[in-house]
């Protein structure tokens, strides 16, 4: 599981070429401009939680490329999965209680 | 090889010291006094109940004496005390690593300890706190005390417990030892890790809660203000979210020490290691789906009380599972009677009541009775003093020869455990029943019927005082006069007990070949 | 370790990890954990947003209104770019190109600051108008609890989002200093790679705010 | 069998009609919670005792670690049959005590209401015939009553141990808690929430009344103590009515002050605000489309925060009550309410028009100006009256 010195070295010697970087720019933008243009189409709460959805779609593209996730060990992939999963949790409880009561 | 305590001498050099060793004796003394100031809190507060009218305190001291005892114990000495000081010096010497893997990082966490803790003293001294531990809005939020600094230090001090944890979690996953892998790490590593990962998660939403309570009493941005049209119901959502797991950051390594005392007293390996190992992580992670059971009665919705529920009796089942195999490991064993086997023994009963007592209390139609009573007091300290006090001794007496080079006087040893455990039982079983007549907790005066059963309460918390006090007197006594101990004087197969006593600054003297297990007792020491 | 002249001095492996990659993994493994606690920083709000959203569901809907949204999209776009060229620094370091490095940090560094000159007019706006959080509330048009609990909320995750803009700012001007120094190289990236990290998640935080404060929903 | 044990563990007497059920599940509980305790650390013990060195019981079994070692220890269907008869324990206990929990939290319908307020160190009672009590909470034994409770300040907790009930006392929302006391007696109430100083002094009691004399008892009751700190609406309330008033009647007289009836009327026809005549419990469509039942929840809700949840068809201009209504002005009101539940409810009312869209401008009729009115500045663009009613 763990990376090898030399696999360590070798990434360094060559780095893959920035094109990800720009194609990553550009989804990011493209899915913003979806957003907006979208926020004066969707009605009432459908609409915020379209607007969320892909506010985590470009969080994930964000996380896979920029912050280099893919290349990344599975234990620093885990702790990513680990964070947002309680965030999420958290929002549940609190959600249960008040949209219940 | 030079010992790590005589490597270097003079204030600077344990000051600035970046050596795990160190650092966690440092926090041994810094938690100690925190146990010992929170320990004359507990005693004024039972001496003022022997009566059931005023006695020598009023009520805003009297609620400050409760809540200075409870947010003490809990965030200066309970939450941070076996992570950081066993934790520290012996996590990096079970891995076979010279240290942790940020040492500057953990001296940075001990001076942040230091400088939350001034902090919440500053506040206790000038004005001091009356909320609770708790720090309910919207009491929390007009109280005339000095909430706002208090708050704030408990968030320096949750910083100092992110660090620890953090630095923990790398250390266990970059600095194993050559050849050992994840199902050959001795079971405390196991505790100290689902610990950490509870600290880094859990602790900043407690430093945010406190934060808006801090906001709230000092300039009133008050988030949670009902004449805002905020809802109190929402802080206990986000302080009982941090402060569930907490109360598993506070057992957890306690259970670490339990493992390491009970395969080496009964000369046995763990009648299944996996068990222990894996419950250790679902305790960490179901912690976090359970802390709705504390609100069952705050004006919580009727699903969310169902929910919690059953998700409370889950979490029940790793703690059942770590028991078991604790007591199928004294099979077959060779057991000797040594203090901390005495410690093991009043854990064992200790805390499987207070967690059945736990599994009843989130039962939602009892919970209505019990909750906020007497009931909720006991059970809570049955965990935490029956568990994590009685495996800090445990564990004080059974690294004592590798951390000092000197071995405690077993007799006394075996006086001052009996003492704490009687003193202990004697204390809090009468408040079972207080809380089952319905006593109210926080309650500064109460009806004359309740009475017979706080003195009883009085009675035995005097006994666990002078059972502690013994303790502190004989370990001091041994700390300098106690005679010299051996590498191995438990003859334990952990890795610790490898290194020579006490241990080098880089704690092994060529890096640790790992050839054997941590339990494999079934073959001769080598 | 082959030692590579023209990238600077070989970086030196500390006592406690056994080797290069080991320590390099340890970095970022470090880094990503107190990310997951920054993050989790701001979860407590995410969760008061979450039930304020749900009981004041109108109140939040017209008080979205107030906020100005050319304001917040601009900062979106402004944010994406700055993770862009944050990530572009790491990238051109990597290849041992310091003036790209260099300027790509500065780029990014200005995109902060702008960020932040957007964020002061916005509040000025606010404060014009007489929304102020907590108890200081005063903004005739929309007098029910609802908009106070929303605009106190908006004070308090873009507050605490500007708090964590500022740390990032710090960080990569330290960064940027090592960069031009030489002590951040080919050879040695994890300073300039951890800040990196560190800005891409205030740029992921403020990419879940955007919609909350200011996309209304129909 | 139940006497016994509920003196053994010092539990008060059994005075609610679900006191007794609690306590069986009580005595289930803990019975087994006991012998669980003492079987594992007896097991503990005698392993302790047979197995100590210098017997040479001692066997040592290698460790599970390695996966073809796995000899000693428990197989594994023994272990699950433990932790799965342990959790269905676990589980049976969560499901009875569910169930009862829902049965404690839903009202009978045919219970009296009778609205608690918790103030800093002391409980006030209002009943629903007018009169009002302070430290002493008059009950008929044998008939269910339901608590509408709210807090003037900080977080209460209205707890009576010989009823096994508890319910926080919330500042800002209405809590509900139901009890039928079995028989006439005197039972105590204490504050279970931390709120200051005065914490362990909040102490009030229940009387439990039989029918007879329940009736003479609380007419002979001063009128309830209506008058609170009220500021800006001066409610001239201290004076002292020569004839007892009803709960609804008070609930008048407060509407009229508070100037309720410039918006909503009570014969049906329709006006600026919702008319009350037949609105108690019936269900009513939201501005966000959703269905409410406009019961006292919902009403004391609304009185708090408008806006919140808005009656389909009307303007948002009504403006928040929140402080300045006490908790017995705003019974009195829903009461009121209540009374005007079996007027018609359409005398002639045109059907409500479709569902508003968009937002509304807000106008604060605090200041006088008038709903409808295109306000000044202000990005959006103002809406037509739906109702075309006029002021």
């Amino acid at each position: 599981m763990d990376k090898t010195e030399s696999q360590v070295m070798a990434e360094r010697e060559h780095p893959g070429s920035g094109g990800k970087y720009v194609f990553a720019l550009i989804a990011l933008l493209c899915l913003t401009a979806l957003t907006f243009g979208l926020h004066y189409v969707t009605v009432g709460e459908l609409g915020m939680i379209v607007a969320l959805t892909i506010a985590a779609v470009k969080v994930t593209i964000v996380g896979l490329v920029f912050m280099e996730l893919r290349r990344s060990m599975v234990a620093t992939r885990t702790v990513a999965a680990v964070a947002v999963v309680f965030v999420v949790l958290l929002c549940l409880g609190v959600f249960a209680d008040v949209g219940f009561r | 090889m030079t010992s790590y305590l005589t490597e270097t001498t003079g204030i600077k050099s344990w000051l600035l010291t970046k050596d795990h060793k160190r650092i966690g004796l440092l926090f041994m003394i810094a938690t100690a006094l925190a146990l010992m100031l929170g320990g004359v809190f507990a005693l004024l507060i039972r001496f003022e109940l022997v009566s059931p009218g005023p006695d020598f305190l009023d009520g805003l001291t009297y609620n400050r004496m409760f809540t200075h005892h409870g947010v003490v114990m809990v965030f200066l000495f309970m939450v941070p005390v076996i992570p950081t000081v066993f934790g520290n010096f012996f996590l990096p010497m079970m891995l076979g690593a010279p240290d942790v893997a940020f040492p500057r990082l953990n001296l940075a966490s001990f001076y942040v300890y230091c400088a939350g803790a001034a902090i919440v003293l500053a506040a206790l001294w000038f004005g001091g706190i009356d909320t609770g531990w708790t720090f309910y809005t919207p009491y929390s939020a007009t109280s005339p005390t000095s909430v706002a600094i208090a708050a704030f230090g408990v968030f320096v001090v949750g910083v100092s417990s992110i660090l620890t944890g953090l630095n923990f979690i790398v250390t266990v996953h970059t600095l194993r030892a050559k050849n050992l892998r994840w199902l050959e790490m001795p079971l405390f590593v196991w505790a100290i890790y689902a610990t950490a990962i509870i600290q880094v998660i859990a602790t900043p939403v407690l430093g945010m809660s406190l934060l808006l309570v801090a906001l709230d009493h000092a300039w009133g941005l008050g988030i949670f203000d009902p004449s805002m049209g905020g809802d109190p119901v929402l802080f206990q959502h986000l302080f009982w979210f941090y402060s569930h797991p907490a109360v598993y950051i506070m057992i957890l390594p306690a259970m670490g020490v339990v493992s390491e005392v009970v395969c080496t007293f009964s000369h046995n390996r763990p009648s299944s290691y996996r068990a222990i190992a894996f419950s250790s992580l679902g305790i960490a992670f179901i912690g976090f789906l359970t802390w709705g059971h504390h609100m069952f009665v705050a004006g919580m919705s009727v699903v969310d009380v169902g929910v919690f529920g059953i998700l409370s009796m889950m979490v029940a089942i790793f703690s059942a599972i770590k028991v078991f195999t604790w007591t199928l490991t004294l099979k077959h064993g060779r057991i000797r009677f040594t203090t901390p086997m005495l410690y093991f023994f009043g854990f064992m009963f200790l805390f499987v009541f207070g967690g059945m007592t736990g599994v009843a209390v989130a039962t939602s139609s009892l919970d209505v009775h019990w909750t906020d009573t007497y009931f909720v007091v006991a059970h809570f300290h049955f965990i935490m003093v029956g568990g994590t006090l009685t495996m800090y001794l445990a564990a004080i007496h059974y690294w004592f020869p590798k951390m000092f080079g000197r071995m405690y006087p077993e007799r006394w040893g075996l006086i001052g455990a009996a003492g704490v455990i009687l003193g202990f039982i004697f204390t809090f079983t009468p408040q079972f029943l207080l809380g089952n007549a319905g006593m109210p907790r926080r309650y500064w005066t109460y009806p004359p019927d309740y009475q017979w059963l706080n003195v009883a309460s009085t009675a035995g918390a005097t006994i666990l005082a002078l059972g502690l006090l013994v303790t502190l007197g004989y370990l001091i006594w041994a700390l300098f006069k106690g005679p010299k101990a051996e590498r191995n004087p438990w003859g334990s197969r952990g890795y610790e007990w490898l290194a020579p006593t006490p241990p080098p600054v880089h704690n092994f003297e060529a890096p640790l070949e790992i050839t054997r297990g941590p339990y494999d007792y079934h073959l001769p020491e080598t | 370790m082959t030692d590579h002249g023209h990238q600077g001095p070989a970086p030196r492996v500390a006592i406690q990890f056994q080797d290069l990659a080991k320590q390099e993994h340890a970095a970022h493994f470090g880094m990503w954990l107190f990310l997951g606690s920054e993050l989790l920083l701001f979860a407590g709000l995410f969760g008061l947003y979450t039930a304020y959203r749900t009981r004041y569901a109108t109140a939040f809907a017209e008080a979205v209104h107030h906020n100005a949204l050319w304001i917040g999209t601009t900062n979106v776009v402004i944010l994406i770019v700055s993770s862009f060229t944050v990530a572009w620094a790491v990238h051109s370091l990597r290849r041992d190109r310091r003036r790209t490095t260099l300027w790509s940090l500065a780029i990014t560094m200005l995109l902060g600051l702008l960020f932040l000159v957007f964020k002061g007019i916005e509040y000025g706006i606010h404060f014009r108008d007489g929304v102020f959080p907590g108890h200081y509330y005063a903004y005739q048009e929309m007098p029910g609890h609802g908009a106070q609990l929303f605009f106190t909320l908006y004070y308090f995750m873009t507050g605490l989002h500007a708090l964590h803009m500022i740390g990032g700012l710090a960080a990569i001007g330290w960064v940027a200093a090592r960069v031009a120094r030489g002590k951040t190289t080919a050879a040695y990236p994890i300073p300039l790679e951890l800040g990196a990290l560190y800005w891409h998640l205030v740029d992921s935080i403020w990419i879940f705010l955007w919609p909350m404060f200011y996309l209304t929903t129909g | 069998m139940n006497e016994f044990m509920r003196r053994l563990l010092m539990l008060p007497p059994q005075a609610s009609t679900m006191a007794r059920s609690i306590d069986y599940l009580h005595y289930f509980v803990i019975i087994t919670t006991m012998i669980g305790a003492a079987g594992v650390a007896a097991l503990a013990l005698y392993f302790i005792v047979r197995y100590r060195e210098g017997t040479g019981r001692g066997t040592n079994p290698p460790p599970d670690m390695r996966p073809h070692h796995a000899r000693g220890g428990v197989s594994l269907w023994f272990e699950l049959s433990v932790f799965g008869s342990l959790l269905a324990l676990f589980v049976t206990w969560w499901i009875i005590g569910f169930s009862q929990f829902i049965r404690i939290w839903e009202p009978p319908p045919d219970s009296m209401t009778i609205y608690v307020v918790g103030k800093q160190w002391m409980w006030s009672f209002a009943y629903p015939h007018g009169g009002g009590s302070v430290g002493v909470l008059y009950v008929p034994a044998g008939h269910p009553v339901k608590l509408l409770m709210t807090s003037r300040d900080v977080i209460h907790s209205f707890y009576v141990p010989d009823f096994r009930l508890k319910a926080d006392v919330v500042p800002g929302r209405t809590t509900q808690l139901w009890f039928e006391a079995n028989q006439p007696g005197r039972h105590r109430i204490f504050c279970a929430e931390m709120c200051g100083p005065g914490h362990s002094e909040m102490r009030a009691e229940v009387v439990a009344l039989p029918d007879a004399d329940y009736e003479r008892t609380i007419q002979g009751l001063a009128p309830a103590q209506i008058s609170g700190p009220v500021q800006g609406l001066a409610i001239p309330f201290e004076a002292d009515p020569p004839e007892p008033l009803s709960l609804a009647a008070m609930g008048q007289r407060v509407a009229a002050e508070a100037g309720c009836f410039r918006c909503h009327t009570v014969d049906g026809t329709p006006h600026i605000g919702p008319t009350w005549a037949g609105l108690y419990e019936a269900t009513i469509p939201l501005q966000d489309g959703t269905q409410v039942v406009a019961d006292d929840a919902y009403l004391t809700r609304s009185m708090m925060d408008p806006a919140a949840e808005l009656h389909r068809g009307f303007l948002a201009v009504m403006p928040s009550y929140q402080g300045l209504l006490t908790a017995p002005q705003i019974g009195a009101i829903v009461q009121y309410i209540h009374v005007l539940g079996d007027v018609s409810r359409y005398p002639g009312e045109a059907p409500l028009p479709a569902p508003v869209r968009g937002t509304v401008p807000l106008v604060n009729p605090l200041e006088g100006t008038a709903p409808g009115e295109p306000r000044a500045a202000g990005p959006r663009a103002a809406r037509p009256n739906p109702t075309g009613a006029t002021p």
